[in-house]
């Protein structure tokens, strides 16, 4: 089998990322080796991604899935994707620990950073710590959809602010939230959490950076952007080769280059999605628009993504129960 | 006097009521014309512009047509199982005729949500999520009860013994079907493959439990789009929709009364 | 009408006829609802989401989250008194209008029945969307009434359960007023002349008469605006600003936030015993009313 | 019963956007105690009139008294009428005992009375025992009689009935008459009966009046409607019959052209038209005062009569014969017809 | 039209689930060109039998021969009957001419001479020029003929009429009946004639036949059946009348307890029981051989006659009275009624 002959059937995220992936990755992968056809599947979401693996399993049609780190590692559970071989994937080697998930099985990309956005209108003095999420003034203004991935990257975060560890609790997390509850306006901002800034709805809030960048860039300017100093943790995406995948080979070369220093910086550039590669070095301004201060860079950290995996539902039930429920 | 004022006062809480139930659809009429992107009221200038960008968006476009041709078979298919079904319950007698009319009965009863999970598991196994032979499937389920209401309704109505003079004056079964109940009921037919194709072309709830972006359903795409964005546009689109909605809705109440229909 | 029963007299033939007749429905019906639910039952046993689509591997341990947490007794009490107000609100308005529909004899008649359902065609996130803007902290009512000096600040009308009862109740209105609009089908202006010219005035001909006969509709429209409102779960989820915690919007995080299937597919049993239960109830009123 | 009676004057009723009125300046008065019946083809305006008195709809001009006092400002239900409907619109939704006692309960009369006159008018009405029914479980004749208790246990002023007999088999109808009547005689409750049955109306009523496109065509007892008719049509309407037209030759004697003399009994002048009317029945087989022969045309058995066309003249004469004779004409026999001159009954006379 | 007879024999139908036959052992036959009414009280199993004949519902015992051949095994649309329905069961969506031919369409008669036989049979029920019409724009009476053509244009084995005037109005009712008669004897077409109107019965049919809970009471001429009931259903269904039970003292004479001796023609042996009805057109005011004196209790007058009840010693007597007599009784009146022997009907022998 020539491996630089064939189709790639690729599933991962909509909209602007799949966008910018057609475009930056896609497209130069297909530049390099113009033997393979990439396709492109769009998926609403990762639990669709995996709901479509699962049925697939028997006959996979899909052989590389872009997919969130905590679905992942459920499908990691059910075996649907393979260990990469670091010999067919040599830029494995350029991957941080954290990043290699269950024995290469899925393989972190990028990241996604939570950040605070602010309407710029309204907010003249953009907020500059997770505390400032408790200041009077922005009471009822605040929207926080916390009852998916934000909550769960939310509490480590809020939990190490306060001196605690998310391993071994998660309670001052918890009760911060709790402090910022009274304030948020909607925990199910709608349509999402950066119109709501846009339109005025709210005056801040929390949500991830990359989309809001971008939008930053293209809306005149309405959404802005604070990274808190205290760093953030990204919303970590994996990429993984489906098990039993039929274009092996292939799929092996394009996942090669997905993990590639090349890749990755690319599209943090374009895309504000932090790198994972070690190899990548942005430049200042960019790394700036990704992670914030350089106080807020050097405070960035990342999470035991099995351990949070094991967690992910609890906390949830917990901020359902604890924090909104109770407000 | 009295009366007078009674009657005054009924008029005014009829306008009131009227008022609260078509708020919501007055607010999107007049926020399609806006020029800003995200919804508030009131508008700060007005234009046609996202009429204009509706048109103009491939993905809208492309799951209208999607939509309508799935509604247009859904109807059409439907219409043929609910008169046929229809014809069996009412002009047969025969044992588990109660199961069935309970059956026919039963999917106006249960949540489409959790309809919905059902759905997507039986449809899952057999390949069929995002895909038109699912939805089609989906859709058929809980539009051929109304279809059977409105076709047997029509049914009802058709004196038997019109029926009967055909056969007594020389029509074998299937000529007085074809001959003369097919085009006494055809009213029914009509209004059940409108109220189909409406049920369809609207469905969301289930359709977000199976549909993804190959077969992406109008309502689906607009449901999408609301998770990312609210802008003029989405409105405009309801406002074309609601015109296209109430067009057929007339079209119905002229064939058999909107009563009967739903 | 004995004739009407008369069935068909071509014997031999008869039953193959019927069984071409049943088949094709039938079918869609196995396959698209029969199936479904079947299939979401077995989901509810299953001990995870894969277990779920492959079979196998049967544990009870869904309904014991269900059943043995609080939290879920509370999401079940919240959904019955969401459904309740819910169906009170909603048929309280509807009733007028369906009233007004069925008694009058204006040429507008059927335009303002069009009118009265035209918003069912309307997706209802849609509608949900409109009230947004209208009861939002910058929406219609708010800036009306501080324009109006009336208040300083802001009221707070959504984001919370009033704002969702609002919104289901006016999305809910319309299958309430054509129910009811079939369900008056014993309301007659004779009995209401016949009242009148035995002394009743306005206020007792609709006391003791209108609304008595009128019952059976109001009791229709009351059942089906209270199952369409417990299963309800994209207007609570926005409109309640996440606050406003219902079966249907637990469905549909555990199905498609948490993954899981089976927990989505026990609360979906949950809401059909509610279902069934309600409906026990209705047909028992119904049946008190007709004798 | 209370001491009234009934005068309508010059009484008009036009509907909104109607062009010409449905009822035309019909005036009439009714004695207390007396029933009456309003007989007209569908939509001469019965029900209008019906329906001004009970004050269900206004009265566009002229004015209902009772009692000598005008009652055209009083609301329906302050007028204290009864009032029987075709289909009885008994209320579904209550016992018989309770439709009967509604109207007790408006006017606000206590429980253990009202239940004592609700046993009372079962009783007139021979319902006893039937006032826990739901009024599903009753018959049509015994839901007419509920609906008649009802408007009865008022004490009504008036008490007006609506075609309550049109949705009744023969035979119960017959019964129902007789019933309606008694419950009249016995109650001696003013009463205004409304049918478009000629039949009902000859033996219900006291008095008849015979309406025609909204105006009152002729009032009086059933024997002047039906000897003395003044108009073509309250003749025709009532009952069948042959119509002669004769110029009067001399007192009580006409000469009818294509047929011959006719003697009559009435005052019309000589040299004058006049327009007869021989009822069916009038006619007796064989020779007479007014002798026609001719053949017979047509021929109905019909049990106790037999109803015979014969060709006289110009004229077709209708004639009914008791089957009893000894001997019946068959189609094609010559037969001789003849009348009394009593039994003429004079029309009008003729332009 | 064909040349053939129809011969029921022992004919009955059991519904499915019913307890007992709704028609039970019927036999009867009709010469070819009869009109046979079946007539009898709602429920009896008039239309029963009209559904068997027509083949709409199978038989469950018993034998239909047409021209001396059973019929049972041929399915409805080859029987070749004509049936006109009550409401007529017109093809709404067709137009008249569409309706008519529709019966031709189905034998496979070609388009030309389609139109011509249509044509003719719109001549014949006096409806030239309505072909093209809509259903709905037709009169009562006008979609009763096109009705009647439908089904006499395929020249009919039969034509089978279930109750076809008892929706129409007594006006429009007697005008069709005349039609329909007309029609029948013009086309010679043997036909049945469903009805529970007596009268209707009695002035159209050649032959009636009675029925009562399934079962065949009586058969005959009208005269027959009204003048000679074989059983007391028979005689009250048709026709009202006194009933008086004696027993036979001498030929010819019998003695009628609470009465006194009734004078009647028949054969009796003295010392039995006998029935008789005395029709109250048959009772004549005034002495005579049969001559019985009581007290007016009611009166009724109808236009033409006055139907009275005398109270003569334990009986109550039903008398019809012509109106057109010198004086009238009233109620409370002493009155003598009498009735001629042959005038009195022999019922049957009492038990
Ligand atoms: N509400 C109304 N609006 C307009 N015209 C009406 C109304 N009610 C009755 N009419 C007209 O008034 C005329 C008299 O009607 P009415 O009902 O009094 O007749 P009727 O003698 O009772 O007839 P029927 O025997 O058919 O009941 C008819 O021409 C009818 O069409
Ligand atoms: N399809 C049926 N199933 C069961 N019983 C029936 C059916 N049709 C008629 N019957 C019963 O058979 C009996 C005779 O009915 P049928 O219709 O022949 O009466 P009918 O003489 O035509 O009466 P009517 O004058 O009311 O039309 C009735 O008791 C009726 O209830
Ligand atoms: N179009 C935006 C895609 C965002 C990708 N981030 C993944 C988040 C899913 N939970
Ligand atoms: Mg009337
Ligand atoms: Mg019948």
């Amino acid at each position: 089998q020539d491996a630089t002959k064939g189709t790639v059937n690729v599933v991962g995220f909509s909209g602007v990322f799949a966008d910018n992936y057609q475009k930056f990755i896609i497209d130069a992968f297909k530049a390099k080796y113009p033997g393979i056809e990439v396709t492109y599947q769009q998926s609403k979401n990762s639990a669709e991604t995996l709901a479509l693996l699962t049925l697939q399993r028997a006959d996979p049609k899909v052989d590389v899935a872009l997919i969130d780190v905590s679905v992942a590692i459920k499908a990691n559970k059910e075996e649907l994707f393979t260990k990469l071989d670091a010999a067919k994937v040599p830029n494995l080697a350029d991957q941080p620990e954290w990043a290699r998930i269950d024995g290469d099985r899925s393989v972190a990309f990028s990241q996604d950073n939570l950040a605070i956005l602010y309407n710029t209108d309204k907010v003249k003095t953009p907020p500059t710590s997770w505390a400032d999420l408790v200041d009077p003034q922005y009471k009822g203004k605040i929207a926080a959809k916390l009852s998916d991935t934000r909550g769960v990257i939310l509490l480590p975060i809020l939990t190490r602010l306060k001196g605690g560890d998310y391993k071994n609790s998660v309670d001052p997390g918890i009760e911060f939230l709790k402090q910022i509850a009274p304030s948020v306006s909607t925990f199910e901002p709608a349509p999402d959490c950066y119109a709501v800034v846009q339109s005025g709805e709210v005056d801040l809030s929390i949500c991830w950076n990359g989309r809001a960048q971008y939008l930053h860039d293209t809306q005149g300017g309405k959404i802005g952007v604070a990274l808190p100093k205290e760093g953030s943790i990204g919303q970590t995406n994996t990429i993984g080769l489906v098990e039993g995948s039929k274009n092996k080979e292939a799929a092996e070369l394009f996942v090669n280059y997905a993990l590639s220093a090349e890749a990755q910086a690319t599209f943090a550039e374009k895309s504000f999605y932090g790198p994972v590669n070690t190899k990548v070095s942005l430049t200042e301004p960019v790394a700036a628009r990704i992670y914030g201060t350089k106080e807020a860079q050097a405070a960035q950290s990342s999470l035991d993504w099995n351990f949070v995996a094991d967690k992910y539902s609890a906390w949830i039930q917990r901020i359902n129960r604890e924090v909104i429920a109770a407000n | 006097m009295d009366a007078k004022l009674a009657r005054f006062a009924f008029a005014l809480l009829i306008t009131l009521l009227y008022l609260f139930l078509l708020a919501p659809i007055i607010v999107v009429l007049v926020i399609s014309f806006d020029t800003r992107q995200y919804l508030a009221f009131p508008p700060e200038s007005l234009s046609f512009g996202s009429y204009a960008k509706v048109f103009a968006n491939v993905k809208f476009i492309s799951a209208f047509w999607r939509s309508l041709g799935i509604g247009l078979f859904v109807g059409l298919v439907s219409i043929f199982a609910g008169l046929l079904l229809s014809l069996a319950l009412s002009r047969h007698d025969f044992r588990g005729k109660g199961a069935i009319n309970f059956l026919i009965l039963a999917p106006f009863l249960v949540p489409h949500i959790v309809l919905a999970v059902g759905v997507m598991l039986v449809l899952g196994p057999l390949g069929l999520l995002d895909s038109y032979s699912g939805i089609f499937l989906a859709h058929l389920g809980i539009t051929t009860p109304y279809t059977v209401r409105t076709i047997t309704m029509s049914l009802m109505a058709v004196d038997r013994r019109i029926e009967e003079a055909a056969r007594v004056h020389g029509a074998s079964p299937a000529m007085v079907l074809w001959r003369i109940t097919l085009p006494l009921v055809r009213p029914g037919l009509i209004a059940g493959a409108v109220i189909a194709f409406l049920i369809s072309f609207d469905e969301a709830t289930i359709s977000l439990f199976i549909v993804s972006v190959k077969s992406s359903t109008l309502p689906t795409e607009i449901y999408h789009y609301l998770e990312y964005s609210t802008d003029p546009q989405i409105a405009a689109l309801s406002v074309i929709l609601i015109l296209i909605s109430v067009g057929v809705v007339v079209v119905v109440e002229r064939l058999i009364g909107l009563r009967k229909a739903l | 009408m004995a004739a009407v029963r008369h069935s068909s007299s071509d014997g031999s033939s008869h039953r193959g006829m019927l069984l071409l007749l049943l088949l094709p429905g039938l079918l869609a019906l196995l396959t698209t609802f029969l199936l479904p639910l079947i299939w979401l039952v077995r989901a509810s046993f299953a001990s995870s989401a894969v277990a779920a689509l492959k079979g196998g591997d049967w544990t009870l341990e869904s309904y014991r989250t269900v059943l043995y947490d609080p939290f879920y007794w509370k999401v079940a009490w919240n959904t019955l008194y969401l459904g309740v107000n819910v169906a009170i609100f909603a048929v309280a308005l509807s009733y007028p209008i369906a009233l007004f529909l069925a008694r009058t004899k204006s040429r507008w008649r059927g335009v303002l029945t069009a009118l009265a359902v035209a918003p069912l065609l309307t997706s209802s996130v849609v509608r949900t969307y409109g009230w947004m803007v209208i009861l939002g902290d910058r929406g219609v009512i708010n800036a009306a009434l501080q324009s109006s000096g009336l208040t300083d600040g802001v009221i707070r009308l959504t984001n919370n359960y009033f704002g969702a009862t609002v919104a289901l109740v006016e999305i809910l209105m319309p299958y309430a007023i054509l129910a009811m609009l079939s369900g008056f089908g014993r309301l007659n202006t004779q009995f209401e002349e016949a009242a009148a010219l035995l002394g009743a005035n306005r206020f007792r001909v609709f006391t003791r008469i209108i609304l008595p006969l009128s019952l059976p509709g109001v009791l229709t429209a009351a059942l089906l605006v209270f199952v369409l409102a417990i299963s309800s779960f994209v207007t609570p989820r926005l409109m309640g600003g996440g606050r406003v915690f219902v079966i249907g919007t637990e469905v549909y995080n555990e199905a498609t936030v948490t993954l899981n299937w089976p927990l989505a597919a026990a609360l979906s049993v949950l809401l059909l015993v509610l279902f069934g239960s309600v409906i026990l109830i209705y047909q028992r009123a119904m049946r008190a009313l007709e004798t | 019963m209370a001491d009234h009676h009934l005068e309508i004057d010059n009484l008009v009723k036009t509907y909104p956007g109607a062009l010409k009125p449905s009822v035309d300046r019909v005036s009439l008065s009714l004695p207390r105690g007396e029933m009456l019946a309003l007989l007209g083809p569908s939509g001469c305006g019965k029900t209008t009139i019906l329906r001004m008195i009970a004050g269900l709809i206004p009265v566009t001009a002229g004015e209902i008294r009772l009692d000598g006092r005008g009652i055209s400002a009083i609301p329906v239900h302050k007028r204290n009428m009864g009032m029987v409907f075709q289909a009885y619109a008994l209320f579904p939704h209550m016992t018989v005992a309770e439709n009967i006692g509604f109207g007790l309960e408006m006017r606000g009369v206590g429980k253990a009375e009202r239940t004592e006159r609700v046993l009372k008018a079962l009783d007139l009405v021979k319902l006893s025992g039937y006032g826990e029914r739901r009024v599903s479980q009753l018959s049509g004749g015994q839901q007419q009689r509920a609906a008649i208790a009802r408007s009865l246990v008022i004490e009504p002023a008036l008490l007006l009935f609506d075609e309550p007999l049109s949705n009744l088999d023969a035979k119960l109808r017959d019964e129902m008459r007789d019933e309606i009547r008694d419950i009249q005689n016995r109650t001696g409750v003013t009463s205004i009966f409304v049918t478009h049955d000629q039949d009902e109306a000859l033996s219900m009523a006291d008095r008849l009046a015979v309406m025609s496109e909204g105006r009152l065509e002729q009032i009086g007892t059933p024997r002047q409607i039906f000897d003395r008719p003044r108009t073509d049509f309250v003749a025709s309407f009532i009952g069948a019959g042959s119509f002669l037209t004769g110029t009067v030759v001399a007192p009580g004697r006409a000469d009818v052209p294509g047929l011959g003399i006719l003697h009559f009994t009435g005052d019309v002048p000589a040299g004058g038209k006049a327009r007869f009317l021989v009822r069916p029945h009038r006619f007796v087989l064989g020779e007479g005062v007014n002798a026609f022969s001719g053949v017979v045309e047509h021929v109905v058995y019909r049990g106790q009569i037999l109803t015979i066309a014969v060709r006289a003249g110009d004229h077709r004469l209708q004639a009914d014969l008791p089957t009893h004779a000894a001997t019946l004409p068959a189609k094609g026999d010559r037969v001789t017809l003849s009348v009394a001159p009593d039994d003429v009954t004079l029309v009008g006379e003729a332009a």
